[in-house]
């Protein structure tokens, strides 16, 4: 099958080529045939692919051609299949195709539903390039494609308003993320004569341990990957992405494009491997990532918002993971975190449909009752993300925990901290949505309905991945030989310094047992606090006796949930999302941007329109330049 | 430097080397010089207050006298000053004549023929119409 | 052809006096605003460059130079001949070839 | 040397033809001699043919002779279609177009000054004319007379370097002064620094590096909409591909002498042009700094002065010809139908004309430098030209630079697809359709095919 390799990116170009040229002429119905058809074709032949990697483990270069000859450089076009680059192709296309069955009944009533399908078959043939290139430029490619594309979708409802500041925000983010990327691969043209994997890995291998030259290019890989993936502190971007159609969201902004920076980490973990200063950066800022955002997560009152920073918090997790050099982990999490974080937002879009586009969850409640499909599969989301057994989310953290702790006890703790807080705020979420009573207006109330079949079909299928998916990554103790470890051991077999830590059977029990111990607990409290009391607390005399009934000890709980935890919490949050968020980080991105425009404003006016000015300056350049010439050759 | 041996060698240059360069000093002043003198002296003077009017015949001068040419003046000296600056490439061409044989006239023939064009152009487009 | 005496007078003084014309070429077009006058002293400096290539021409013996001065004096005379069609015919337009009065585009 | 025959020819066959009457052949006049010439260019591909020790029809030479040639076509046709009745100088427009091609081909294939100095004065002059075309709009006027006075300033400068290097070395052909500079290297000269330098200013004024670009804003601006489009295509690329001809055909022994002053130029250049740029409201002037900012990037692949440098100077000129010429001439006709050429104008472009929203698009992204454009690959052979010897400062600061230059070019993209406007549809003639539509798909094509290009020279 390999053979055929090349079909994979380019059936869903053709679909976004068929599509782009035939918006607006084309009707729906054929547009969403081509839009789906072409990623589902490209799925069946992944899906050959990876059958085929089941039985021998792939590692094959497709040259399709020479791209670029400059000089010394050569880039072919060249694709890579090895077991990384099926897993995530599989991820892309499977989890793609899905999200572009559940757009057919999100989008059916836009006018531009044949052009959304072709923005979203150009990603996808973006988002492959990246997973299959085999250089960094071919990676770089569809990095830089990706992200015209998210442009583009993010902008796809912006029709009528101002281009805020926002969006400026996203840009100037991702420019210096792409910044710290592109450089890294001149330095590799400088300093391997390609960018090639097959030719940086082997000559990296070459370098001592932290070497200063793999740091800078690592870090400054890492500096892409923070842009990309929205990290610390990058990662503002990401909660404003929400503007973009929640499929969008979901396919974009969770499950493929912000885990990019992730695989190119991996991809290139022996790079990595060489400069343990980079691995410690990454693993530190990962973790403050992934607290830092699962902290403004919850008090966040936009249901797309709580995903986004929650995406953002479990992006820190996976960086985390290969910060630990438990790469395999981080794919891992990857994986199950693109089943059941697109299924958290398709779960959203579903309910924002049913709310008439209302986003925020103060105004929702009761929806289990109207959108039991809907409510049904974000329960087992929120289960998976949450890191219940035997969900999938449960053994990815799982995994990623266990690396953490062999490698610094802080960073374990405070990641067993982020975990009760996503626990916190996803039940916090699940409960505000779908238990409690409904607090919209009667307008609303009237057109509650369950989604149709194109969108509830997706959440049943991705709610089954999200339940099961984690058994591709069994730990140990349950008997069974990690599946995805030895899957993708091939990509990872020439990196040294992977730890092997079978004998963490202690570990396992220990995080099964918390688990049950400490998430189940933080679960109920948000089920009394969020479900069972009315949110937005309009006490009317009906409720009260309810509310009494509810024992003095629980109240006393409850009391103690809210001072002890919520109070303080909020406050970190709050200052977290006040003065490091907006004051730090947006000031310095939007000071940047400012700064910027203050010097254009003030350098076009030297341009005075005065010839005489002009000329001078001509003068003055010249004897500058006669100057200096003549100052080097000595002739003074 | 290029020019150290020319240095050297300019120490055996005395005044005289410049001659020329004098003598066509003293001609382009002594021809001003002449011409002005001259005319002043030969030209006859009647500075009645009439006469020193821009205007006789009793008509009587307005404005200033720096009024702007008619354009078509300007045109015609542009045409001009394009026109007679192509003999120069007449002069090396008059000297080697000999030399340079039939290719030469050829060659001067193609180049005369193309302000020749120039010259058509210009008289068919109507810029020496002067109505 | 060319006078031998000349060749006795230092190349210097040649490239001094037509570096001072230059630059007095250039002084001009740095100061006066009238767009004639600057277009004059444009023409003073390739008339500075026209002596500088025939003492050159007459230090190396080569004929090279004073063919290079035939043609930028035909070129000068094709761009006195736009020049001053343009300078016309913003004089018609604005009637002033001040090139201070010349910033409308700017920025 | 048959190009040079047949560009004039045609040229004065066009000139005639508007005192005859026959405006109806002046197009079909002027594109067979654009085709003969670009014909009888290739013809002499691989050749090296020698005229009067003068010009050399190298690879080089043909390469740049067909962009240029392209380009022009390209602007004959548009302004064909959007002139021919309106303007009564149409005839002569186009036999000057075909007048300064003949100054192009010298330009780019000479080997002696004397060559360099006449083909920039024959491109030069048509160019001062063509800016100056409305003769009631005092823009431009404004812009003609500064074009002007001051092209003929820079004159000067590049006058008198060659006249200093003449002096210094005793020739004009380009071969023999890099023989000198190659004997005598260890020299220092005032003179041959004086004339290099002298000489570069000259040429630096034609491409418009800082500081010496403050003519092109006003220039661009001021000159009707499809002339600056020329200059910038055209204009800039032969003197572009002028400088190299001489610096690396007469001064790559004396590489020292230049080299970092091109490194400072350039850095000045793309920050200038750049950051000026973020600022403007008239896409017309916003394209000219733009304009500056690649002048920019194209003097580091020539200061690099490797074996990259040819290859990538006429990859870059290849990517950056096409792109403009697409940005112009949506602005030109944008602006012959609203008559400004503010950012506004392109508000709802994607309704009322798709084609010239999408390929307008691929122009910006190509100019952004965004993969898979040709304008990435250009500016990534630029880049790896610089830092295969080692000038990784440069790199990055021209990095920096182009993803600034990301931020303005989106504005009119972001403003035909994101705002509403006038929707009512733009009807463009077939001819203009399918060159636009060719042209964006060159870019393309050339982004994802890119090294088919890179082998030519």
């Amino acid at each position: 099958m390999t053979a055929v390799a090349w079909l994979i990116p380019l059936l869903p170009l053709l679909g976004f080529i068929i599509n782009g040229l035939g918006f607006p002429k084309l009707n729906k119905k054929v547009a969403a045939i081509i839009g789906c058809g072409s990623v589902l074709a490209s799925f069946a032949i992944v899906c050959s692919l990876f059958l085929q990697s089941l039985q021998t483990p792939l590692n094959h270069r497709i040259d399709l051609y020479t791209w670029i000859a400059a000089g010394n450089y050569t880039v072919s076009f060249a694709l890579l299949i090895d077991n990384l680059s099926v897993i995530m192709m599989m991820i892309v296309t499977g989890v793609g195709f899905l999200i572009h069955v559940y757009s057919i009944g999100y989008m059916k009533e836009d006018e531009g539903f044949g052009k959304f399908f072709a923005y979203l078959n150009l990603f996808i043939f973006f988002m492959l390039l990246l997973v299959m290139g085999a250089s960094f430029v071919i990676m770089f490619i569809g990095w830089e494609g990706v992200g015209l594309c998210s442009y583009l979708l993010i902008g796809f409802w912006w029709k009528n308003r101002e281009y805020s500041a926002a969006a400026n925000k996203a840009f100037i983010m991702n420019r210096i993320g792409d910044l710290g990327f592109i450089l890294a691969i001149f330095m590799m043209f400088a300093v391997f004569g390609s960018s090639d994997f097959d030719k940086v890995f082997p000559a990296a291998s070459a370098f001592t341990t932290n070497d200063s030259i793999i740091i800078a290019i690592t870090l400054l890989l890492f500096v892409g990957a923070i842009g990309k993936s929205a990290q610390l502190p990058l990662f503002t971007w990401l909660p404003d992405a929400m503007a973009g159609p929640t499929p969008v969201s979901a396919l974009i902004h969770a499950a493929t494009m912000v885990t990019a920076g992730v695989y190119m980490v991996a991809r290139s973990n022996i790079l990595y491997s060489i400069a343990p200063v980079t691995l410690a950066v990454i693993t530190v800022l990962g973790t403050i990532t992934a607290l830092f955002a699962a902290l403004i997560a919850l008090t966040q009152n936009d249901i797309k918002k709580v995903l986004a920073y929650s995406t953002v918090s479990q992006l820190g997790f996976m960086f985390v993971a290969l910060g630990t050099s438990s790469f395999d982990a981080g794919i891992f999490h990857v994986m199950t975190h693109a089943f059941f974080k697109a299924l958290l937002f398709l779960g959203a879009g579903s309910v924002i449909h049913a709310m008439s586009g209302e986003q925020n969850i103060r105004h929702m409640g009761g929806l289990k009752k109207a959108l039991p499909i809907t409510s049904f599969t974000f329960l087992i989301g929120t289960l998976a993300i949450s890191g219940i057994p035997p969900f999938a989310g449960f053994f990815s953290k799982d995994a990623i925990l266990t690396a953490s702790y062999f490698n610094s006890t802080i960073i374990f703790l405070l990641l067993i901290l982020t975990s009760v807080l996503t626990a916190a705020y996803m039940f916090r979420l699940y409960f505000m949505v779908f238990w409690g009573d409904f607090r919209g207006t009667h307008h609303q109330e009237e057109h509650l309905h369950e989604s149709p079949q194109s969108i509830t079909i997706p959440l049943i299928v991705l709610a089954l991945f999200a339940a099961i998916g984690g058994f591709f990554g069994l730990p140990e103790i349950f008997g069974n030989h990690n599946w995805i470890h030895h899957y993708l051991s091939p990509v990872f077999s020439q990196n040294t310094r992977i730890m092997a830590h079978a004998d963490s059977v202690m570990i396992e029990w220990l995080l099964v047992a918390f688990s049950l111990v400490v998430i189940v607990p933080v679960m109920w409290l948000a089920y009394q606090r969020y479900a069972l009391k009315t949110v937005k607390v309009t006490l009317s005399e009906e409720q009260l006796p309810f509310w009494y009934k509810l024992s003095l000890h629980k109240f006393y709980v409850d009391e103690l949930y809210d001072y002890g935890i919520v109070k303080p919490l909020s406050a970190l949050a709050g200052l977290f999302s006040v003065a490091v968020e907006k004051k730090m980080i947006d000031g310095t991105v939007n000071g940047l941007g400012s700064i910027t425009l203050f010097l254009s404003s003030q350098l076009r006016k030297i341009q005075t329109g005065n010839t005489g000015f002009y000329v001078f300056a001509m003068v003055a350049g010249m004897v500058l330049m006669l100057l200096f010439a003549l100052a080097k050759l000595n002739v003074f | 430097m290029i020019f150290m041996e020319v240095s050297s060698a300019a120490a055996n240059t005395t005044v005289a080397n410049y001659l020329p360069i004098v003598i066509q000093f003293i001609f382009a002043a002594g021809f001003v010089g002449t011409t002005m003198v001259a005319t002043h002296l030969l030209g006859p003077k009647l500075q009645t207050k009439k006469k020193l009017q821009a205007f006789e015949s009793g008509i009587k001068s307005v404005g200033n006298a720096r009024q702007p040419f008619a354009v078509k003046y300007f045109l015609t000296a542009i045409l001009f000053v394009l026109f007679d600056v192509e003999v120069i490439f007449l002069y090396p061409w008059a000297v080697n004549f000999m030399e340079l044989g039939w290719q030469g006239v050829i060659t001067m023939g193609l180049f005369m023929g193309l302000l020749l064009a120039g010259f058509v152009y210009i008289v068919k487009s109507g810029a020496l119409d002067w109505e | 052809m060319i006078p031998q005496i000349f060749q006795t007078v230092p190349i210097e003084h040649f490239v001094y006096l037509s570096a001072v014309l230059f630059v007095i070429g250039v002084v001009g077009v740095l100061t006066r605003s009238n767009a004639i006058i600057i277009f004059m002293s444009v023409e003073l400096m390739l008339n500075a460059v026209n002596l500088l290539l025939v003492s050159f021409s007459s230090y190396h013996q080569d004929p090279a130079g004073q063919i290079f001065v035939f043609f930028i004096m035909a070129v000068a005379a094709a761009e006195v001949a736009v020049g001053l069609a343009i300078i016309t015919m913003i004089y018609r337009n604005t009637h002033s070839v001040d090139i201070n009065d010349m910033s409308r585009l700017k920025g | 040397m048959m190009v040079l025959i047949i560009l004039t020819a045609a040229g004065i066959l066009a000139m005639f033809a508007s005192v005859f009457n026959g405006r109806s052949v002046v197009l079909p006049v002027s594109l067979s001699g654009l085709f003969a010439a670009g014909y009888f260019a290739l013809l002499e591909w691989n050749t090296n043919t020698t005229y009067f020790e003068a010009m050399r029809m190298d690879n080089f030479a043909i390469a740049f002779t067909v962009v240029c040639l392209f380009a022009a076509f390209v602007f004959l046709l548009l302004y064909h279609y959007m002139h021919y009745s309106s303007d009564v100088h149409y005839a002569e427009v186009i036999s000057i177009i075909l007048f300064s091609l003949a100054g192009v081909v010298v330009m780019v294939s000479f080997t002696s000054m004397l060559m360099l100095f006449l083909g920039i004065e024959i491109l030069s002059l048509s160019l001062y004319i063509l800016a100056g075309l409305k003769k009631k709009d005092l823009l431009s006027n404004e812009a003609s007379l500064k074009y002007l006075l001051m092209g003929a300033f820079a004159t000067g400068f590049l006058l008198f370097g060659i006249a200093m290097l003449y002096g210094a070395t005793g020739s004009f052909m380009l071969s023999d002064i890099a023989y000198y500079l190659g004997l005598h290297k260890a020299v220092a000269e005032p003179f041959i620094v004086t004339g290099i330098i002298m000489l570069m200013i000259g040429l630096l004024f034609k491409v418009a590096a800082a500081p010496f670009h403050f003519w092109t804003p006003d220039v661009y601006q001021g000159a009707p909409t499809l002339v600056t489009g020329y200059m910038a295509t055209v204009g800039k690329v032969a003197a572009f591909a002028a400088l190299v001809r001489v610096f690396q055909l007469g001064f790559s022994p004396a590489l020292e002498t230049y080299q970092f002053l091109f490194a400072a130029v350039a850095v000045t250049t793309m920050f200038i042009g750049n950051i000026t740029a973020l600022y403007q409201k008239s896409v017309k002037r916003m394209l000219a700094y733009s304009s500056i900012s690649h002048a920019g990037y194209m003097l580091i692949a020539l200061m690099a002065a490797n074996e990259v440098t040819n290859g990538a100077v006429l990859f870059y000129s290849i990517a950056y010809t096409l792109a403009s010429l697409l940005a112009f001439a949506v602005v030109a006709i944008l602006q012959q139908k609203s008559g400004s050429d503010e950012v506004s104008v392109f508000n709802g472009l994607s309704k009322s004309s798709p084609l010239m929203s999408i390929t307008f698009a691929v122009a910006m992204l190509s100019l952004a430098g965004i993969p898979p454009t040709a304008g990435f690959f250009a500016k990534f052979y630029v880049f790896s030209a610089a830092i295969s010897d080692g000038w990784v400062w440069i790199t990055v600061l021209a990095i920096i630079n182009s993803f600034i230059s990301v931020y303005y070019y989106f504005a009119p993209v972001i403003a035909s697809y994101m705002k509403k406007g006038n929707e009512e549809g733009i009807v463009l003639a077939t001819p203009v359709k399918v060159l636009l539509a060719i042209i964006a798909l060159l870019t393309l094509l050339i982004g994802l095919l890119p090294g088919s290009l890179s082998y030519l020279i």
